[in-house]
């Protein structure tokens, strides 16, 4: 028994983490959200001459052929910092599926989704896993842009995609429960960001004569969301776990982990923008980046009912 | 107890109703906290002000219809029913006017009131200060006497003023003795935004509309007819607006209850026998009629002459919070949609979000709720 | 339109109150945990005396012939002083059904109840609203008791009840809400006292040199209580109006009321329990008779969430 | 990361839950928070300790089997999963010992270890005063030195000492330096309850059991070899003490997953198509497993040489508001029957409720996560 990372694992999420600092600042969150493609550019390049975007492609297929033990934490990171791309799209769903040096190194980006598409317009294939249709497309033929409330993620509404295959059954279940435990992560990442940048504003801030992160009511509500953190984190690592060694019960550990992650997220996010107080309800503070990330995640693949419902069904229904 | 109405305020009731279903905009204006949007609704103010439903409570010498505050009541119940445009002259006629009738001068009054009611002149609402938000009584602008010229000369900056870059006028606190401290040395002010000295910076909200602003002061002068209340005195006459931003006049029952009737619709269509979606819709029903039903209560109370007191920070806590889970409900049931911007609910959801911040904040309302009504020690 | 109350209505509450304050002390709900009826004796009967225990019963009938708006702010009362009587069964279910001077009078006590029966050992009556049996019974043949969590509070289930009369169905439904309606302002009325006395003992308590009330924490857990006190009670007075005026939606008013009422008594006893501390948690302490009245009454006559789920029904399904 | 359990680990859990199926008493015992049932609950612990499952984490030497945290780990949830006693004698082998192993002199560890991991001797906690209660520094019962008889003279009173009416023994702070303030000038004394001087009167808990004690100290003689730890340091000592009761030993996940699982078999029982009801199972089951993972992480860290640290912290808060859920979920499935005090959940419940207030309230906890953890100013 041993719940803890590699050296190896912690010592990636680190590189991926200083890269990060480095080619994701808040700035480029923000440009994400007027430029053409909602993306990082620079970001996405590093990343893939790293190796971080083949993380789950085979190593015959260009990739590192590791799992999703590796991925866990690098998803947390990009989370973490907000990247405005579709890392968990591509990572753990797309690449693994479509392969090819192309796509383990960033060359290419696939992107996944259904019924709505993020980052459509400037993917190169597009894996669907609506309960219709399974399929692994090229870039469709016509693409209708839908506003979500995060402007860096440019979501698409498809017609007339043209598959290039079918995906069989275990394919989609795969990539459905490795999308969650990827949304899970980056959940977690965000909490772990506004929760740091919040110490900080009420550490600086000053009202009645003092630090308002000393007042009881932010101390503890800033507790509360490290809780929240502390106890949601480990669940999503143990469903990356579950994933990387074809657990019977991997699904059900991935709700759980989407579940708690969510409702993380959600709380950091509530009581960031309450402990920032007006000065972070302005979109030229950055809290908004981060916030909007989290509602935007928490919504997708599953809201934390939804969840929480399957959790049901495996712990009362089974007989 | 009667919980009917009379015939008089049923008879006024339908005449608003009627008014109401042959002229709000459809489809509805684009949000008044941009500038496009802010004069479009500025043309929607004047139809209510020649219709006189802009005012319904005042007198009719200023564009009202003297109306009691149950009529008011009923006026707002039928407004937000008919989804009727957000009323961007709300700073002024909620929060500086109740101000004016109680300390202006009858030149104030008569200057200000119609202007205010009818849109031809707008006002936001000049406080919060780059370091003085939670804590107001820590305002810094300062209002020096220029004596020589009969007047107050401005220096400092106001922010977060909502709609300030589309308004004519804004109504503030100012220091005017340095030497005291906190809530005493200010001063009230009504300031012309198009004075020399005055620059105002528009910046966006939390859903990327303009609706704030900077505003800042360098050396502006003022006229001493234009002090609101007794010079020093300003911290009395901005308790009485906040009292009433906080009590009944700025969040009226009828906005909950219309929030709550669209979120009955949006389950009807989507799931309605969701046990989960069941359960909040019922908590979103007992309190919006519980607000309801303590306005009333209130209402009367004020009827016999008692003044609302600190209880007002009761209700500021209980309605921001109520707003806030009626669009998390509605977002629930819109799933993995609720991400979509262009669902309204998303966008008033962002709009809830400010409801436990501004207007002191919900933990400076608890605070008030423990010492003042509960009694509790302060140290 | 005026939604406030009589000053007949008010002088009648003062009444009670003072003739609890005098009557009904802790030391007597104290004691009818162990004495042999659980029942406080001289307030009954001082009550009954004052006419409150025939508010509903009609004047021919030797009662005051008065509605639920005079008799709602009287339960609300015995629910502050935690009286331990059937007051709610006898004043608003079972009196007006059975009548007569005695039960008017408090000389005679009918209760009411199903499947479990409080107090049906020292009772002369019993009114049985069970779906199956709509009975007025005289005091059944074999009674077998059950522990409630609060020992004032004689449960029994009955067998071999001898049935007086059948009710009609518009006898059961205006008994059963009445019953809610009543049971709604107790839990008011308890959290009242609770919050009362919790500001009582956190102004005087020090620790860390200061009183605990001065700290954060607890004042916003108290201003909770107010909150949830402020817009409970209401919707339980309006409950009232309702079922006085014979609203047709008078049954989900009082849904509403209940739901609100639990909800805000079981906080104000979480709250008070914590902000009290060791202290309160032991039965030495009055705190608890409160307390478990609290979560006998918040369960009893329907729990919030199935009232709830009847709030639910007549605003999503009405067509 | 490896989340198997390893042979021999798997057939130390095979042993435990085949013994503990063969002697775990069916029906359960009478609560040991009451005279009778403490006796029997004493017989149990002395079977436990014959079959050397007493403190399996200890050295053979004192009746354990030097069992790796792991392991003891294991035991735990076998124990809860069987539904076995309550611990009487937690307060000693959880709580005193772990202190007992670090600041010990080997004769106090040859004179106190065996008889307390066999029942023969029973420990209770003596720290809360009336007036030390969250504020455990503000203790004001004296031990005055009296050399002439090489030992402590105690005076004063403890008091919500769980169990104190039916153990033989104390362990307590005691003021040994009158000038020194708060943490300062405190010992920590191993004390006989029969000693003369020492009066003990039990009083009832929330549910009524008589698991409380006042136990009040008049000039009672304790010999210097009775110090733990070095005289005036014992605020150093019970610290220690307190790290192991919020942290692991106290609350093992063992205990939740089972609560967790009645709590299932409850519904399955009763409303397990009710979504409402579904919805606080899953999210139990989330919470416990979440429990448990923190917990597994915690051990790896701790066997990876590393000290936990102020997330003790977290840990206490995490699983005293889980207990309360659980609790509270049980008692929403009963409906009308919670209320009956002949359900073992109406009990747990009101056990549970003590969560938040001992071992340091909730509100403490989240002030200490707060400044230590998160390095929130203190003022």
């Amino acid at each position: 028994m041993r719940f803890a990372f590699t050296d190896d694992q912690l010592a990636f999420r680190d590189a991926v983490r200083a890269l990060l600092d480095k080619e994701c600042p808040p700035a480029v969150v923000r440009a994400a959200w007027t430029n053409a493609d909602g993306r990082s550019g620079a970001a996405w390049t590093a990343l893939g001459e790293m190796g971080a975007l083949g993380v789950l492609v085979a190593e015959a297929d260009g990739g590192l052929g590791l799992s999703e033990l590796d991925a866990v934490l690098l998803a947390e990171e990009t989370g973490r910092a907000a990247l405005p791309e579709p890392f968990v799209e591509h990572v753990l769903v797309g690449a693994p599926i479509v392969g090819g040096e192309d796509y383990a190194t960033g060359a290419a980006t696939v992107t996944a989704g259904d019924p709505l598409v993020p980052y459509a317009d400037s993917a190169d294939a597009i894996v669907r896993l609506g309960h219709d249709s399974f399929r692994c497309a090229a870039t469709a033929a016509s693409l209708d842009s839908r506003q979500s409330v995060d402007g860096s993620r440019r979501l698409f509404s498809i017609d007339g995609a043209e598959p290039r295959r079918a995906l069989t059954r275990s394919e989609v279940s795969t990539a459905y429960w490795r999308g969650v435990l990827g949304f899970s992560a980056q959940l977690v990442g965000l909490a772990h960001h506004l929760l740091d940048v919040t110490i900080v504003y009420v550490t600086d801030r000053r009202q009645f004569g003092a630090p308002i992160g000393s007042f009881q009511a932010l101390k503890h509500k800033l507790a509360d969301v490290r809780i929240a953190i502390e106890f949601s984190a480990p669940l999503v690592y143990r469903a990356a776990y579950s994933l990387a060694h074809a657990d019977p019960e991997a699904a059900v550990h991935v709700s759980m982990a989407k579940a708690a992650a969510a409702d993380a997220a959600t709380l950091a996010a509530r009581h960031a923008l309450q402990c920032h107080g007006a000065i972070g309800y302005s979109d030229e503070h950055d809290l908004h980046l981060w916030m909007k990330r989290v509602w935007a995640l928490a919504a997708t693949w599953g809201d934390a009912d939804w969840h929480r419902d399957r959790v049901a069904r495996a712990t009362l229904d089974r007989t | 107890m009667d919980l009917s109405w009379s015939d008089s305020e049923a008879a006024f009731r339908a005449e608003a109703r009627d008014w109401l279903a042959a002229n709000v905009p459809d489809p509805p204006l684009a949000s008044g906290d941009t500038r496009e949007g802010f004069a479009a609704h500025l043309e929607w103010e004047h139809r209510l002000f020649d219709a006189r439903w802009a005012v319904v409570s005042w007198p009719e010498a200023y564009g009202g219809r003297a109306a009691s505050l149950w009529e008011w009541l009923i006026f707002e119940e039928e407004y937000y029913r008919a989804g009727a445009p957000q009323r961007v002259t709300q700073n002024g006629i909620f929060l500086l006017a109740p101000t004016l009738f109680e300390f202006g001068t009858p030149a104030q009054q008569e200057r200000f009131l119609s202007r205010m009611a009818s849109g031809e002149e707008t006002w936001c609402q000049g406080w919060s200060e780059p370091d003085a938000g939670s804590d107001l009584a820590a305002i810094a602008s300062r209002a020096v006497h220029d004596a020589a010229n009969g007047g107050w000369r401005l220096s400092g900056q106001k922010t977060w003023t909502t709609r300030g870059a589309f308004c004519t006028h804004l109504f503030g606190l100012f220091r005017s003795d340095p030497d005291a401290e906190r809530h005493r040395g200010l001063t009230y002010l009504l300031v012309p935004l198009d004075s020399p000295g005055i620059t105002v910076r528009g910046f966006g909200r939390l859903d990327g509309d303009e609706g704030f602003a900077e505003v800042f002061f360098d050396n502006v002068f003022v006229p001493d007819d234009l002090v609101l209340g007794e010079v020093d005195e300003g911290w009395k006459v901005a308790m009485a607006t906040t009292g009433s931003e906080r009590g009944l006049t700025l969040r009226s029952p009828g906005r909950f209850l219309a929030t709550t009737n669209r979120l009955v619709e949006l389950a009807r269509t989507r799931s309605a026998d969701d046990p989960l979606v069941r359960q909040r819709i019922a908590q979103a029903r007992i309190d919006a009629e519980a607000y309801q039903l303590h306005t009333l209560a209130t209402v009367t109370r004020i009827t016999d002459g008692e003044p609302p007191g600190a209880e007002s920070s009761l209700t500021k806590v209980f309605w921001s919070e109520l707003d806030v889970r009626l669009h998390e409900t509605a977002l629930g049931i819109l799933g993995a949609e609720a991400e979509l911007d262009d669902s309204a609910w998303m966008k008033g959801w962002q709009f809830a979000l400010s409801g436990p911040i501004y207007a002191g904040t919900n933990e400076i309302q608890r605070n008030v709720i423990a010492e003042r009504v509960l009694g509790l020690p302060r140290k």
